[in-house]
């Protein structure tokens, strides 16, 4: 068990889990995106650790990595600066193997453990290819959050259940990151994780609105909201405006478990 | 050459790196092709369909002026000579006829120049599926040509706006699509590269050029030659022909471009599904990759040629920009053959090689993997200093 | 399809109308060939470079796709998958080997669009032969690639500024320029056309497009065709072909462009050494032709296809330029083969026989003469609406 | 025998033949080129009819022919000229197989008789094809006057010297009509020819300067001068300016036989 793991089972018991996603080093300042996001009622914050070939990534997520790399941005730089912010509330990395491949699987466990965050999602990192990677970065604390997919067979969702570690990431729909206008099969694939494990399963790719949010927290423990924010960054919203809309998911997220 | 472990691995290199969205296709794609190559009847049709429909066997011919200049003995196989101009046909036939074994509609591709494109597009044509081929946008306009011919194919090409506008870029974009419409789309790689089985299963699509080079040269009666020597890009022209040498006592020599040299420049890492070696950066992100011939730009290189590297099983060697045009025009002139920029790549190492490295006298086996009729308007404009 | 008489004459067609200058090189080819062509070490060696360089024998494809749209059988012949993209390598290796057998160190040559020029440089780079192409000034500039293309195979390429400076013009030249150097250099005419015994040569180079054919249907279970079907410029695709099947009950049918129909305009006349039918005004001089396809821009046809007209053994249709392109995207979609515009003339021409004159059922060879690769700039263009 | 073998039979013991060669139809008065030349000296004209692919022609006569082409000149426009002029020496008309296969054999014969000319030449009529020409041509007393080349072969130069009509034309060269820096091998062919029959053998092809033909004349009974004064009426000379032109090959020729 993880640190992560005894937090989000503690979170399940008092509400909806709320995890957007912001690109580390998409501006100079957004490292107050995240902290607006946790005033306004986020639980837990993924933070992207921008890649040259985001493959499980739409066209948003892809505009802000490729920002973020324009501003150098590292695993190294976003871990420096995700120590000195020192959040509240658990932060997981997303980001491609390469970047940790690169700097070394033992390398980036210590320096995302020594930097305080809790977690990992590593979507081009599956089951099989797993193990190197879960074995140090548990040992560094470090969570390994796994994705289910609408076309993971029942036997792979009983193995990731078996394995992920914080939460499993129930994938919406079939398709990368980006804006969709419903929550597609999401009700059938938590269903499903739920069905083998019990272990806290949120909802992300494509999360939208509060309402998919509200449509989502019926059935789940949690949504991740990434490219309808990272959309609004790209726009030129501010941490402040970021705030507005944070709570607008909040809010939904809560009636939601009130009228469940 | 064997199949790698069950987990696609050649050594430390191969693998499956892909979204857990991907993981179920890339199995049944898995369970499904060895199913098949284990059939007689798939076999046969994919031998059937090459030979009536793709013009093999290609010949091995000697080329008697080269080897007069050069004081070797080369023999070339024409993959010049399958239908669409390279070695690429092999390897989508075999991919479109497993797809409707698996009873999909649709078949995806990435392409670069739009070799592997219009090869896809042509056998999708041939057996009635539908064809999506994504494109950088960079290339689309370099290449438009390309996109046109793959248009008449009845295909649609989709240029791609991300990343770099090119080859790698156009690689991610299929996969992305491909994560949303794998139930009824096979994803057509082109190289032996992509997630386990890709590059099994591409190589061994592409074994039938060494297959039939080493019976060939027998008729010429050459039971060994002492080179095998092939251009890589993905590498899977050179995976074809060193197929069919892997347990003889030639040598397996593979031809980089300079600026797309992974396993001269490169550093293992993991892209597009596989663990490999790649041209990066400090950071883990990857490079571009630069050649005059755009089949050769690709920063990575197919995991079962990083392996026999490691092995030192075959060597891999790195040829600039600068030599290519000439040993385009050598072979041109002296054998009545315009080879494709990738392929005159492999030209230009032997040119230099010739009485070195390689000694006077040896016999080689040169893989002509591509007619060079997509390049002449470049060429022209190279020699005009156009560009 | 028997020999003609001794002076050439097919029926009252062909001949040699040649300047006194030139008959003692066409009666020292006459000779040449004859002898050649009895040598079996000659054709054994003809075969050979065919097999080994060529990429012979290509294979029949059985067009499924357009068969079941079609309500017929049909089946091609792959000359599109012949070194150089055509047909047009099989006479020219055949004219090269005869050169150097007759021991002349050079060879000209006339070229419309290109394929034939580019075929013979191709021809004379792998038999070390020196090489000068004909081409009207027009035709270099439409066609400026297959210049360069000519070039790199180390041939010269004279621009033609005579006359309309297309190809007739060329043909002119050559014949002007042989008359000079007869002596040390032979004239690789590029199709069934010309002096005795030019005619007759390149149709018996060509008949191993026929030979072959006819026993590739036979593995397909057809003893006969019901129809033979080629495009038809000067003739040569098509006599190959048909000289196959002379002897069988199959109907031979030649497309020819609408705007370069020997047969359905032409009269009687005297050109380019041979009597043919022929474009002409009323005074007899020639009229240009006009096609979509530069291959079937000749004003005149073979000497033997006017006399297999006349006997009724084949017949003769044309097609319009407007309904060329719609074949060739037709043949592209459903088989994945784009072919060169001159075969879609004979694809068109079966689109709108079907059902038809060409009842259904029937089988159909389709003597798929060359690939599209060279014309599709000019598809896109007038497809963009552009020419 | 037809009237033309008569002519130049008489003419051969009196002089050597100079036959200058013009375009029929290259500009409106061209019948008056072929005056002045006759007035100058001229045996016999050689006048061309145009054809539209002039296969034994250089730029120069090509050039020629595609101006009167362009000023519809046809065979029978210039049959009728000719029979305006009736001029008072022998005509002989130089055209392509093609104009007369058109319109006829035996109607060209009789129009070319009928129109006063003397007779023709074909160059791309060789004797293995010429019988029927020459038949229905002889029946209208019209010379079929056959070429001689460096390359044939003594066989061939007994035939043609056997059959052809009026003169025997003697290539000097492997070429096709145009000027040049010699007489190249004419004396080989004209010492050919002699060694065969008893015809008049005139030199052709590059006969360009009065020197080259008093060369000719040391060995042979004439020459044929085409090129180069077809390119004098290319660039604009008048016909009082040929006249000057053909009266020193005339010298010249006159010049030669006194000294032999
Ligand atoms: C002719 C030719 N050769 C070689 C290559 C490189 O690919 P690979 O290394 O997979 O053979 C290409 C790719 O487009 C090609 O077109
Ligand atoms: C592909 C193709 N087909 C046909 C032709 C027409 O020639 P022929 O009638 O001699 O076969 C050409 C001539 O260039 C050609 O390139």
């Amino acid at each position: 068990m993880t640190t992560l793991d005894t937090r989000l089972r503690d979170l399940r018991a008092r509400r909806k889990a709320l995890v957007p996603y912001f690109v580390g080093g998409l501006t100079s300042d957004w490292t107050t995106y995240v902290a607006a996001a946790i005033h306004a009622g986020a639980d837990v914050v993924e933070v992207g650790v921008p890649f040259s070939d985001p493959m499980m990534d739409g066209p948003v997520i892809q505009e802000g990595a490729l920002r973020a790399l324009g501003n150098e941005a590292t695993l190294e730089s976003i871990c420096h600066e995700l120590a000195v912010a020192a959040f509240e509330v658990p932060i997981v990395v997303m980001t491609y193997f390469n970047v940790l491949h690169h700097f070394g699987l033992e390398r980036s466990a210590e320096l995302l453990g020594a930097s305080g965050v809790a977690g990992v999602i590593v979507p081009d990192l599956a089951i099989e290819e797993a193990t190197p990677w879960r074995e140090v970065a548990t040992a560094a604390d470090v969570a390994t959050v796994l994705m289910v997919a609408p076309s993971s067979p029942i036997e792979r969702v009983r193995r990731i259940g078996e394995q992920s570690q914080g939460f499993v990431y129930a994938a919406a729909r079939m398709a990368v990151t980006g804006r969709a206008s419903d929550v597609g099969d999401a009700a059938r694939v938590v269903q499903s994780v739920r069905s083998v494990c019990d272990t806290p399963t949120y909802v992300g790719i494509g999360i939208t609105t509060p309402e998919h949010a509200s449509d989502a927290g019926a059935f789940s423990d949690g949504v991740i909201v990434g490219s309808a924010l990272v959309q609004r960054i790209l726009d030129g919203a501010s941490a402040h405006d970021l705030e507005g809309s944070i709570s607008s998911f909040r809010l939904a997220l809560d009636t939601t478990a009130r009228e469940a | 050459m064997g199949p790698p472990d069950e987990g696609g691995h050649f050594g430390s290199f191969g693998g499956r790196f892909v979204p857990e969205a991907l993981m179920p296709a890339c199995l049944e794609l898995d369970v499904a092709f060895r199913d098949a190559w284990g059939d007689p009847t798939f076999v046969a049709q994919y031998h059937d369909t090459l030979r009536e429909f793709g013009g093999r066997p290609t010949p091995v011919t000697y080329l008697e002026r080269l080897s007069q200049r050069l004081g070797l003995k080369v023999y070339a196989k024409r993959e010049d000579l399958a239908h669409t101009g390279s070695h690429k046909i092999n390897n989508v036939v075999g991919q479109a006829l497993l797809t409707k074994r698996m009873g999909k509609t649709r078949i995806i591709a990435e392409t670069g120049a739009g070799q592997h494109g219009v090869a896809t597009a042509t056998a999708a044509a041939r057996l009635g599926l539908a064809c999506t081929v994504y494109m950088g946008e960079v290339d689309t306009v370099r290449q438009a040509l390309n996109v046109f011919r793959m248009e008449l194919l009845g295909a649609t090409v989709v240029p791609v706006t991300s990343g770099s506008r090119t080859l790698k870029d156009a690689v991610n974009e299929a996969l992305r699509e491909w994560v949303t419409c794998a139930a009824d789309t096979h994803y057509c790689i082109g190289s032996v590269m992509g997630p386990h089985p890709f590059p099994w299963m591409v190589r061994e699509f592409q074994s039938v050029i060494g297959a039939e080079a080493a019976s060939q040269l027998r008729d010429f009666g050459v039971t060994t030659p002492d080179f095998v020597v092939a251009c890589v890009g993905g590498g899977s022209n050179a995976a074809g022909v060193f197929a069919g040498f892997a347990d003889s006592s030639a040598q397996l020599i593979g031809v980089e471009a300079a600026g797309g040299s992974a396993v001269g420049l490169g550093t293992p890492g993991v892209l597009h599904g596989m663990r490999s070696l790649l041209l990066q950066d400090d950071h883990g992100q990857i490079e571009e990759a630069y050649s005059i011939s755009a089949g050769l730009d690709y920063p990575g290189i197919g995991p079962e040629h990083a392996y026999l590297a490691d092995l030192g099983r075959a060597r891999y060697v790195a040829v600039g920009d600068d030599v290519v045009i000439g040993a385009l025009q050598l072979l041109s002139e002296l054998e009545g053959i315009i080879p494709a920029l990738e392929t005159a790549h492999a030209v230009a190492w032997l040119v230099n090689a010739a009485g070195d490295e390689v000694p006077a006298g040896s016999t080689v086996l040169l893989n002509l993997s591509g007619r060079g009729d997509k390049d002449v308007a470049q060429v022209r404009s190279i020699l005009r200093g156009e560009s």
